[in-house]
């Protein structure tokens, strides 16, 4: 049952451009999809192992510039004499770029700064994505700084002169961010019910007792840091080539901001939560847009995430699964695998089953 | 999973709801679709803008509207932010089907939208954005009536003479706009035998300059140029009278407001120049008085800030291009407004406003030769040099 | 070296402010253990506090700046009471999101009331500066740089001497023990989180009629309370005056003599490199708060 | 002068303290002992107030302070001296002793009895200024002793006095307490040292996994092998 | 791992074991061996120091001087993960088990060492990750019927009630597959029901080959079980030998009982 209502869900979600011929809600979407993904990725460091970085937008807005400047090209003055070139390369070369860069920028900073923890974590992960801004800012031979890198090449595919498709309009974008969703969901998924993902959560739950029992610590973090920089590295590098401009206010703390609500609205450590948070805070500026005032969407917001944390600190997700086993009971448990704190078993995805990853 | 369908679909519920709210009736009047900073670190400018824009609204409207039809203007807050700039543009074009756009302030903004403009097929008339980028990257739909940093450091070329600079210095805020002016003022000034001393750079949220200033006094130019917006003019005037930095201060871009440099920089206003695009305590001395007089009237009357003038002349000049772009063409629809657009000639509060061709053949951007002002601080009053 | 001067003495004028953000933003971190992202809308407010006595209702411009003192403590108070206490005992990721909220919300309903409109005020000091030698420095950032040496010295004061300030130490130090004693820990947080918000909104108050007003004028006063407070050590007094007056050190040296667009930039590089090195601040062996 | 009915404590699951019934008379100095994790420290945590009990009643002077805050109940005459001393270690003595009297009102009372310290522990006033957590632990628990005097206590609770200190000190402490007690302050103390404190004592329990499994006067139980027994096991 | 081991023979050494916070000394130069096959137990009145060995012998702390082996490696030093590779796995003396998980994931986690899937193969779900799972999950529940948890398989692991998050905890750590166990007061705050069907789990245990190093304040539990009983205090060890040698004692007694038992001893003289 559970396999029929992933594959009816997943046609719900393919068909959406299909019926949905308002092509301003298709781009609220594609703009939510994108930045499900960088709360999706987010969640892996907040949620699954409980690290709060308060810097994720830098892997985003890496991932955004490296790919930028791949598909665009750029020069670079060593010295005098000898000006590195480097070529335009087609956008999904640049893509893959941005992916492997955020992810390395992941693996730097892991490694640097999981040596601290609480308050200095968080304010270490702000000042990294705020140093990052100011480089962007003023490296100007590199980024054009605050001039903006513009005129980024949507994503085509194809095989030159044959067929060619280009990512230009609502559609095919909708689709390319709907299959980078469901891609980064099938990794997390299939990641936080592996034996590494157990120890990214052990780690969240008892480092201690993580580590008496063989779980490398700091290993474990880091590998959770380079696979959710490389997730916000590949949603920067799709932001970077729908809005087609990137500038260093992609830097902005407010975005970190928006991906940790996001995150923490729908429930941290779940699979679903960042998803829900996603939709509610990539719709809600929008209804907002309609019946406030600038200065009163933004108090609202605020105040709105004051409201969540307080009456549902563990997020949507989880409320609504202890809801739903208080109103029909519990279904599954047995020896049937959770990797989920809160949910009850009905949360264990069934995305990966229908991919066939368990026997 | 079973969650995650159900919250899921909660969400989608609820934007279900907001597609059924957005649908708006069949209005008569003719929509022209403005985004601009309302919110956030630029957003006092963005406001004059609007402002601006409203009174050349009421104008249109009182005069029996555009073709029969009322105006309306719809508004949006691009937040100081180029993906809000592209959300604006996305819900305006699509949602609200406006035919044209007007904005978007910050070249960066404008920037964003550009693709946008190409992707709909619909044109924008941009009021205040300075990057030459914007008209040679080769955006049809662009008609821009604000000067580019190069085209106002033409203009100050015809005048430079007259100031006797030997060696100039910089300092500007560290955007496109800011960055800009710099090297079209610097290379202006080399080509005229000018030496150029430091460029520093500021944030725009800066409030401490005065390491910038401290380089700046040990350059030992004799004029500094500032481009920046006017609370940080203000700061820079203050502090370098702290410092004692003994440049003359000429400032670019168009944005400061001497009425406010007087009231809250005082004294440390006193001798500094301002290349403004208009002058509003000389209306008369407009190339088109009239207009200037009635618009400057009209922004005093509805008991507008005095100071916003030189930004808020921009929004009436850009509504005002727009309304003969449609009067020209007959119908609003986005293509027959750009090609009328090319044939315009408007009287503005700036001037005569009309489009020269720039940008890659084909695909040209339009582009106004806007005038350009020159005003001193004197005796704490604004005066003509 | 006369330019060199005029930095130095630049960043003296500069650090005692910054000295005062970082003391108000440690001492909450230090005795509540709530990374206070409002501290720069406690600064916003100050500083649009004197703005509403000393323009709007003319009062007294010194007697403006008390205002904004005592206003900036009243709050923060309220902040603790309606925000912090009843999520007394919340892990420290709960109380700063809430934080984040009340941050957002704030800073916007200080542009709902003041717009975004740069606001400035007027000062009764002359702008002529006081000129020493090769260098000059303004009447009004004098009169700043010495009210925020006051302050600071009577926070200091305030912590060391009174009955208040003891067991605001003993509660950091000890939190059960000094209940024992009969500390009321409900009300020291309160006092401390006032007292570190007035320190906030003094800053704001002393800053506002040296520089202009903007509703996002806190937003690098808490990205740099936050430097301070990192090299000082969190929960640091002395960590905090010393960490102000050196940031304003780097940041002035770094604009002057390597980019003036890094300026900023220092802070944070400051931030992460004293924490790869040195993780607890340089002056971890400083005596905490108390 | 101090009653307990019935009382029971739980750290999450754990149930610490089991319906433990006990009483203390006026100028009695009571001990409770046992081994480690028998409950004793929670009780005594339950009694000043920075433990709320699940369940029971705990009254002073007939009063019942069982929900009552640990300032009300200080106010009331109870004093702490916490296990571990627990001085505050980043202030002076001067400071600690303060502290001691934070509640206080009183600026005579208080010099007085600050003298009086200082004469039972000249060693603190040597080192007035001297930052607490300097101190050696011997002369850390005279300060913390001094500083539950200083709120001139009627009812002193000890937590394991002698703990993590040399072998003439805890003679020293001991009698230190025992002087305290000749000077009509009651006192309830909790020690794992047995004999010592049983010595010392007029009555004690023995407490054996949250629970009063024994009680009698000092020499009682001295005689009664059962001590042992808990302590060794049988 | 690596050469068997014979029962009898020494498995961890540890020689002149010293560990400093600051100026207090915790462990001052101690020596004992733990030998294969046995169940040891290290006790000693509050603050003498068994936590601390424990910590430095697991890697959660640094000693400031002596050596640790076991088997044929130097330990000390160590991180806890590494030794855990080695075989030391250790429980904690407060409860410790991940609350949020189910228990069974909980084991799950536990057998972290028994896997060895890589990221690339976990992200394309290759079949000998499959098999790798299916192959984790026959042992969790081996394991769980072997603690007596494989009813409460679906619970959170901090749902448990006190006693079966005991009983976790420590198949917790034989999923981690130790030769030598550690176990930091297993029984502390157990009803005495609960206490005893933990004895009778330890004698399960110790048939798997497991040699068990406890610490523990319950002195029956610690008498029932051990061979060999190591005292510390102050830091020192004072004592050992079999439980009847060390209930004997007099320098025990007067660790545990204090100093009156000396005079005590000398007024019935």
């Amino acid at each position: 049952m559970n396999r029929w209502a992933t594959w009816l869900w997943l046609a719900f979600l393919f068909s959406i451009p299909v019926w949905m011929t308002n092509q301003y809600y298709l781009y609220i979407l594609i703009n939510a999809g994108i930045f499900i993904i960088a709360a999706m990725s987010l969640n892996l460091l907040l949620g699954y192992t409980g690290q709060l970085s308060l810097g994720h937008v830098a892997f985003f807005g890496i991932g955004a510039y490296a790919s930028a400047l791949v598909s665009l090209g750029f020069d670079l003055e060593i010295t005098d004499s000898y000006t590195f070139v480097f070529a335009p390369r087609p956008v999904w070369v640049g893509l893959l770029a941005g992916i492997l860069v955020a992810g390395f920028f992941g693996w730097l900073v892991g490694r640097i700064s999981f040596k601290i923890r609480g308050a200095y974590f968080v304010i270490v992960t702000i000042s990294f994505a705020e140093v990052v801004r100011l480089v962007a800012l003023n490296w100007i031979d590199l980024t054009e700084g605050p001039m903006a890198l513009n005129n980024i090449p949507p994503l085509t595919l194809g095989i030159p002169g044959l067929w060619e498709l280009t990512f230009w309009r609502k559609v095919p974008n909708y689709y390319l961010v709907l299959v980078t969703c469901i891609l980064s969901y099938v990794v997390i998924a299939r990641l936080v019910r592996s034996r590494l993902g157990r120890a990214m959560i052990a780690l969240r739950e008892n480092e201690p007792l993580a580590a008496s029992v063989g779980i490398d610590v700091t290993r474990s973090l880091v590998l959770a840091a380079v696979v959710s920089a490389a997730m916000a590295g590949a949603a920067g590098g799709l932001y970077t080539h729908t809005i087609r401009i990137i500038d260093p206010d992609v830097f902005l703390f407010i975005y970190t901001v928006t991906m940790v609500i996001m995150v923490i609205t729908g429930g941290k450590g779940t699979l679903a939560g960042p998803i829900v948070g996603g939709l509610i805070f990539g719709i809600l500026p929008e209804v907002l847009r309609e019946v406030a005032s600038p200065e009163v969407q933004w108090v609202m917001y605020g105040l709105i995430m004051i409201a969540i944390v307080f009456f549902l600190p563990d997020g949507i997700v989880p409320a609504l699964a202890s809801w739903w086993r208080d109103r029909f009971g519990a279904g599954g448990g047995g020896a049937e695998s959770q990797s989920e704190p809160g949910p009850g078993p009905e949360a264990s995805g069934t995305v990966t089953d229908t991919m066939g990853e368990r026997a | 999973m079973k969650t995650l369908i159900k919250s899921t679909g909660f969400a989608l519920a609820a934007a279900a709801a907001l597609g059924l709210s957005g649908t708006a009736g069949a209005s008569e009047a003719i929509k022209i679709g403005v985004t601009q900073p309302l919110t956030g670190p630029v957003a006092a400018s963005g406001n004059y803008v609007v402002q601006g824009a409203k009174i050349a609204e009421s104008f249109l409207n009182e005069s029996g509207g555009i073709l029969g039809h009322k105006v309306e203007l719809i508004v949006e807050d691009n937040k100081s932010n180029p993906k809000e700039a592209v959300a604006t543009a996305e819900k305006l074009i699509v949602r609200d089907k406006v035919p044209v756009l007007m904005g978007a302030w910050s070249s960066t903004y404008t920037l964003a939208v550009m693709p946008k403009l190409i992707e709909y097929g619909v044109p924008m008339v941009v009021e205040t954005s300075s990057s030459g980028k914007i008209t040679t990257s080769g955006n049809p739909w662009i008609f821009r009536i604000s000067p580019t940093s190069a085209m106002e450091a033409k203009s100050f070329g015809t005048k430079v003479d007259q100031f006797g600079i030997k060696k100039a210095d910089f300092l500007v805020v560290n955007n496109d706009w800011g960055r800009g002016a710099a090297s079209a003022f610097s290379a202006m000034l080399k080509s005229k035998g000018i030496s150029v001393g430091v460029v520093e750079t500021m944030d725009a949220k800066a409030q401490d300059l005065s390491a910038q200033l401290a380089k700046i006094k040990a350059s030992g130019g004799d004029t500094l140029f500032v481009t920046t917006g006017v609370e940080q003019i203000t700061l820079v005037l203050k502090q370098a009278k702290e410092q004692r930095v003994t440049h003359r201060v000429i400032t670019t871009g168009g944005s400061s407001s001497p009425d406010q440099l007087i009231a809250q920089a005082g004294a440390a206003a006193e001798g500094s120049y301002h290349l403004l695009f208009f002058a509003p305590w000389f209306p008369e001395a407009a190339p088109n008085p009239d207009v200037a007089k009635k618009f400057v009237d009209e922004w005093n009357k509805r008991g507008h800030n005095f100071a916003g003038l030189t930004e808020g002349f921009r929004g009436h000049d850009g509504i005002m291009t727009i309304a003969a772009g449609i009067e020209a063409a007959g119908k609003a629809e986005p293509d027959a407004i750009r090609q009328a657009l090319w044939g315009v000639k408007v009287d503005g509060v700036n001037g005569d406003i009309s489009f020269i061709k720039q940008g890659p053949a084909g695909k040209e951007s339009g582009q106004n030769v806007p005038n350009v002002y020159i005003v001193t601080i004197k005796d704490g009053k604004v005066a003509l040099p | 070296m006369d330019r060199f001067l005029q930095h130095l003495l630049n960043a003296l004028m500069l650090g005692g402010t910054y000295a005062l953000l970082g003391i108000g933003l440690t001492m909450i971190f230090g005795i509540m253990r709530v990374v206070n992202f409002t501290h720069g809308e406690l600064y916003t407010f100050g500083a649009y506090m004197v703005f509403f006595f000393a323009m709007t209702l003319s009062t007294n411009f010194f007697l403006a700046l008390v205002f904004a003192m005592v206003l900036g403590v009243a709050l923060g108070a309220a902040i603790e009471f309606v925000l912090l206490r009843p999520l007394r005992g919340a892990s420290i990721d709960t109380t700063m999101l809430i934080m984040i909220g009340a941050w957002i919300a704030l800073q916007n309903s200080e542009q709902l009331v003041w717009t975004g409109v740069a606001k400035s005020v007027i000062h009764p000091f002359p702008a002529e500066p006081v000129v020493l030698g090769p260098l000059s420095v303004s009447w009004i950032r004098i009169f700043v740089f010495c009210v925020a040496i006051l302050l600071i010295v009577g926070a200091h004061l305030l912590i060391h001497r009174t009955r208040l300030g003891k067991a605001m130490r003993s509660t950091f130090q000890d939190r059960e023990t000094a209940a024992l004693m009969g500390v009321n820990i409900n009300a020291i947080q309160t006092a401390t989180f006032a007292l570190g918000s007035g320190l906030a909104a003094a800053a704001g108050a002393l800053l506002g009629p040296v520089f202009v007003l903007v509703p996002s004028m806190g937003d690098m006063a808490a990205l740099k309370s936050f430097a301070i407070v990192i090299l000082g050590g969190l929960g640091s007094f002395k960590g905090a005056t010393l960490g102000g007056f050196m940031l304003a050190l780097v940041e002035e040296m770094g604009a002057g003599y390597i980019s003036s667009g890094y300026r900023d930039a220092m802070g944070f590089l400051i931030i992460i490199v004293v924490l790869i090195f040195r993780p607890t601040g340089l002056f971890a062996r400083a005596e905490r708060i108390g | 002068m101090l009653e307990i009915e019935g009382l029971d404590c739980r750290y999450g699951k754990v149930r610490a303290v089991r319906d433990l019934t006990l009483e203390v008379r006026e100028g009695e100095l009571v001990t409770l002992i046992g081994a480690n994790g028998a409950g004793k420290t929670t009780t005594l945590k339950a009694i000043s107030g920075i433990l709320r009990p699940a369940a029971g009643r705990i009254a002073f002077d007939g009063e019942d302070i069982t929900r009552a805050s640990a300032r009300a109940i200080l106010a009331k005459g109870i004093a702490h001296c916490p296990e571990g001393r627990h001085v505050f270690p980043y202030m002076s003595v001067q400071e600690n002793l303060d502290m001691g009297c934070y509640l206080r009102r009183d600026p005579g009372g208080i010099a007085r009895d600050l003298r009086k310290v200082f004469e039972r522990f000249p060693v603190l006033e040597e080192r007035r200024r001297q930052m607490a957590g300097t101190l050696s632990g011997g002369e850390q628990q005279m300060l913390a002793i001094g500083r539950a005097l200083m709120s001139r206590p009627r009812l002193m609770l000890f937590d394991e006095p002698s703990l993590g200190l040399a072998p003439n000190l805890v003679e020293t402490t001991f009698e230190i307490i025992a002087e305290i007690r000749a000077q009509g302050v009651t006192v309830l103390m909790v020690e794992q040292n047995a004999y010592a404190a049983l010595e010392l004592c007029d009555r004690s329990y023995l407490l054996e996994s949250g629970a009063v499994t024994l009680t009698g006067s000092g020499a009682e139980l001295l005689d009664n092998p059962h001590v042992k027994e808990a302590y060794l096991g049988g | 791992m690596t050469r068997e081991i014979a029962a009898g023979e020494t498995v961890l050494a540890v020689e002149n074991l010293g560990v400093r916070f600051g100026g207090l000394v915790a462990l001052a130069g101690i020596s004992f061996e733990v030998r294969a096959g046995e169940v040891a137990s290290l006790i000693g009145p509050n603050g003498a120091g068994k936590t601390t060995a424990f910590n430095a012998i697991t890697g959660f702390l640094t000693p400031s001087e002596g050596a640790i082996r076991y088997r044929d490696s130097r330990i000390e030093g160590l991180r806890p993960n590494e030794i855990a590779d080695l075989g030391v796995v250790r429980t904690f003396q407060k409860t410790s088990v991940f609350a949020a998980s189910s228990v069974f994931d909980n084991l799950l986690i536990g057998l972290h060492r028994r896997g060895g899937a890589r990221l690339w193969e976990i992200l394309l779900a290759l079949p000998r990750v499959r098999a790798e799972e299916a192959r984790l999950r026959a042992e969790a529940e081996e394991i769980l019927d072997f603690v007596g948890l494989s009813a409460r398989a679906g619970e959170p692991g901090g749902a448990l009630p006190y006693g079966e998050q005991r009983l976790l905890e420590v198949a917790v750590a034989l999923a981690a597959r130790p030769s030598l166990l550690l176990l930091d007061e297993p029984v502390s705050g157990m009803n005495p029901v609960e206490t005893a069907s933990f004895m009778a789990m330890l004698g399960k245990i110790r048939a798997r080959g497991i040699t068990i190093l406890l610490v523990e304040h319950d002195m029956r539990m610690v008498m029932g079980v051990s061979d060999r009983v190591v005292v510390l205090n102050q830091g020192a060890i004072i004592a050992e030998g079999t439980p009847e040698e060390i209930q004997a004692n007099p320098e025990v007694i007067r660790a545990y009982l204090g100093h009156g038992a000396d005079r005590r001893a000398v007024g019935r003289a």
